[in-house]
Parts: structure tokens; C-alpha cells; sequence
């Protein structure tokens, strides 16, 4: 299991290759990647602030929890933050079970810990100015499916 | 003695990132109570409790939680991680 | 949408990777992949058969029904056939979204169909001997909930 | 005359991945039991028609389903994919 904390940017195509090429045995692989949207063009950017001391913790509770649950081969979570272009790949989490379910369960779960549970705030940047993105309740509801 | 962290909107508001407060607050609400009554800052940070979280020691906790033994005290937005 | 049906091995990351950088204005990446597990040690490999003529046009329309009812950002799907060792990858979905709810639905609605409707035969080949393998009434059921 | 195509353990109980027939079988059933009089082989692959499928002209269809116009059949056991 490895979680990765980080500004900088991640190699998405060598993340996913080197978590399958380790995961002999399982089955199924699944990877979300969450992406920096541009809205449409208006969007010049992001800038997500975390907590740093809580961040890493919150993390490996979410993750270790989804392993045991769904009795994962392994799992990964990489989350950047800083300030992020539109179209770059702000986070990433992957999955190895011995089969589909598992693993699509698992990446849904650790996606809607993440969103809700891990200290992170996004901050949208346009011509017009900042503005902090507004949590969810639909967010929030996705986690009573669990 | 206590470490005090805002994040996101409540760090703007208050206008720094962390502080250290002397405090008797037994829970998190009787210090937040402290806090609103220092300056119209910390009111505007903490007008609405529903639209905030908190951790103790970096764990998520409730409003009512004591405040005994802790170190480190964080406010912020519902996050939006992901 | 790309489809590709082939003997030859693919590169995972560089699938991925592609594919995300495709899609600007997405805001969520899902990608599937399924391995040859090893059960134990007991598989020496498997040998996929496939129905050339039908394969594409049924991969096609299972795709495009995917694209359309998840309102897609594009799809990918890539599956193999002929010999294969343990822990190589059979077979890959990607697909991007608006959002991850969407994203995640219609790639385990693309595994769904693939696996039942896609004329593709999997044979385990093991120092005893061969096996086809059998389809599982839960790949049955699972198309019923979309 | 029709191309009347097998797969997996289909193929290899008939003993061969194609062959074009001449048919008056108006559906498929019709002409699957035209093939089960024909030689044991084929009564093998054909046994339990609960754990065959069928494709015309590369698409699925049912057991009852007219060969009119029809120039491919297939006969494959339930699919394993992905």
C-alpha cells in the first residue's frame, strides 16, 4: 500500500503500470484519476491547500480500511496539492483484487472517503477571481452507501 | 497551551494559518465560544459551526468533544478532496 | 471511442496515459484491466478464443450504449486473444466523465457486458490439462442491474 | 446455403470451426435438429441447448428465430470475456 502526498506533478501511465506489474495474483485492476476541469474555458486553474500533519493519516485510515474490507492485493492513493492547471491529474487511486467487484468497490469507496474524509480544500482560480469550492451534500449522502 | 490551525476560508477569515492560545475551554464549542468573543475575525470565521469541522490531534471530532489532553486544535471547511 | 481487438501484448500505462490526455474537459478517469491470475500456481496460462467477425461490432455497440448513457468524455476498450501467461493483462476499459459517478458506472457496465456479451472463450491451460471456463451465473445476474 | 460457424467447446466437439450446409430449416431450432441427426458428434455439442448461444449474421439471437435471409449462424457456449 503506498500513499503519496505531493505538489508535484505524477506520471499517471507509470503509476498504473507499476501497481499492476506488482499485483501477480489478483485479477482486476481498477484506477480513477480525478482531473482539473476546465469548466468550459473559465477556469485558469486550481489551488488545493491540505492539512499536512492530518493529510498522510487520513489517508492510510481510508485506505487500510478499504483493503481489509474488500480484501485487496493492494491499493495506492496519490494526491497532489498546490496549485494545478486545468486538464492536469489532481489525484489518483487504484485498486488489485482477485476479482471486478472487489476492486470497483474498493476505488469507489477510498474516491468518496477521500472527497469527504481527507483534509483537502479546492480553490478555483478564474479571470474573475478566486472561490473556494462548496462541499457537496450529494458528496456527503455517497458515503452512507458504505 | 494549545495550537490552534485554520484552513481554507477560516484561515482567510482569521487571517493567519495557526496560533497558540491559552485557554480553560474544557470542550471545542466553550472554545469556540472564546474565540468569537475575541474579534469580529473570529465571529465572521465562526458564524455558522454547521459549515465547519474540526480535528483534535488531526482526528475529525464533534463540536462537544473535550478538550482535555489535546495538543493541536483545527477548524475548517467540509473538505473537497479528490 | 477506440476499440482494439488483438493477439499482441498492450502497454497499460501508455494506454492511460494516452487516453487521459485525451480528454481535456473530463474531470474523472476510470480504467479497468483484467489479469490471468495464477491460482495458486496451479495456471500455467490461458488461451482466449474469439469470433473475429463479431468481436468489434459487438464491442462497438456495447460501447457506444456505454458512451451514450453516461454521457461519455470518450471510452476505450482493448481486449486480447490467443495465448497468455499469468499476471498479463487480458484485457483493458477506460472511460472519462464529467464527473466520477458516471465514469465508474459505465466502465463496470462495459466489464459487465463485455463479460457476457462480447464473443470472447477463455481456456485455463495447467499441467493437468485444459479447461474452458465456465460463464458464472453471477456474470448472468449482474447485467440485470443496469 | 448457409456458413455455420463453432466455438470453444462447440468447435472442438463437432471437430471443425465451419461449415457451409445446405439447410431447408426454417429457424434455427429446426436446423440444429437437422444437425443432431447427423452424426453423434453433433448430438454431443448439441445436448443441452440451455448452455448454447447463437448468433445470425454476427448478431445474438434466440433458439426460435427464423433463418430467412440469414448467411452466418454460430453456435458457441455462453460467453467468458473480460
Amino acid at each position: 500500500m503506498r500513499i503519496a502526498v505531493q505538489a508535484e506533478p505524477f506520471d499517471l501511465g507509470a503509476e498504473v503500470s507499476a501497481f499492476t506489474a506488482g499485483v501477480r495474483g489478483a485479477g482486476a485492476v481498477v484506477s480513477f484519476t480525478g482531473l482539473v476541469r476546465d469548466e468550459g474555458g473559465s477556469l485558469s486553474g486550481m489551488e488545493i491547500e491540505h492539512y499536512p500533519g492530518m493529510t498522510g493519516k487520513a489517508i492510510s485510515g481510508i485506505a487500510a480500511e478499504a483493503v481489509a474490507r474488500w480484501n485487496l492485493v493492494d491499493a495506492l492513493v496519490i494526491h497532489r496539492y498546490g496549485k494545478l492547471a486545468p486538464g492536469e491529474a489532481i489525484m489518483m487511486v487504484a485498486t488489485a483484487a482477485l476479482h471486478r467487484g472487489d476492486a470497483f468497490a474498493a476505488a469507489e469507496y477510498l474516491m468518496d472517503y477521500l472527497k469527504s474524509r481527507a483534509p483537502f480544500w479546492k480553490k478555483e482560480l478564474s479571470a474573475g477571481g478566486e472561490a473556494w469550492v462548496a462541499a457537496k451534500d450529494s458528496d456527503e449522502d455517497a458515503l452512507k452507501r458504505w | 497551551m494549545i495550537d490552534v490551525l485554520y484552513f481554507a476560508w477560516v484561515r482567510e477569515r482569521i487571517g493567519l494559518p495557526r496560533e497558540r492560545i491559552e485557554t480553560g475551554a474544557a470542550t471545542v464549542a466553550e472554545l469556540v465560544e472564546e474565540l468569537r468573543g475575541r474579534e469580529e475575525r473570529y465571529q465572521a470565521a465562526f458564524a455558522d459551526l454547521t459549515s465547519l469541522r474540526v480535528a483534535l490531534d488531526q482526528e475529525l471530532a464533534s463540536f462537544d468533544a473535550p478538550l482535555a489532553g489535546v495538543r493541536e486544535v483545527a477548524f475548517f471547511p467540509p473538505m473537497t478532496g479528490g
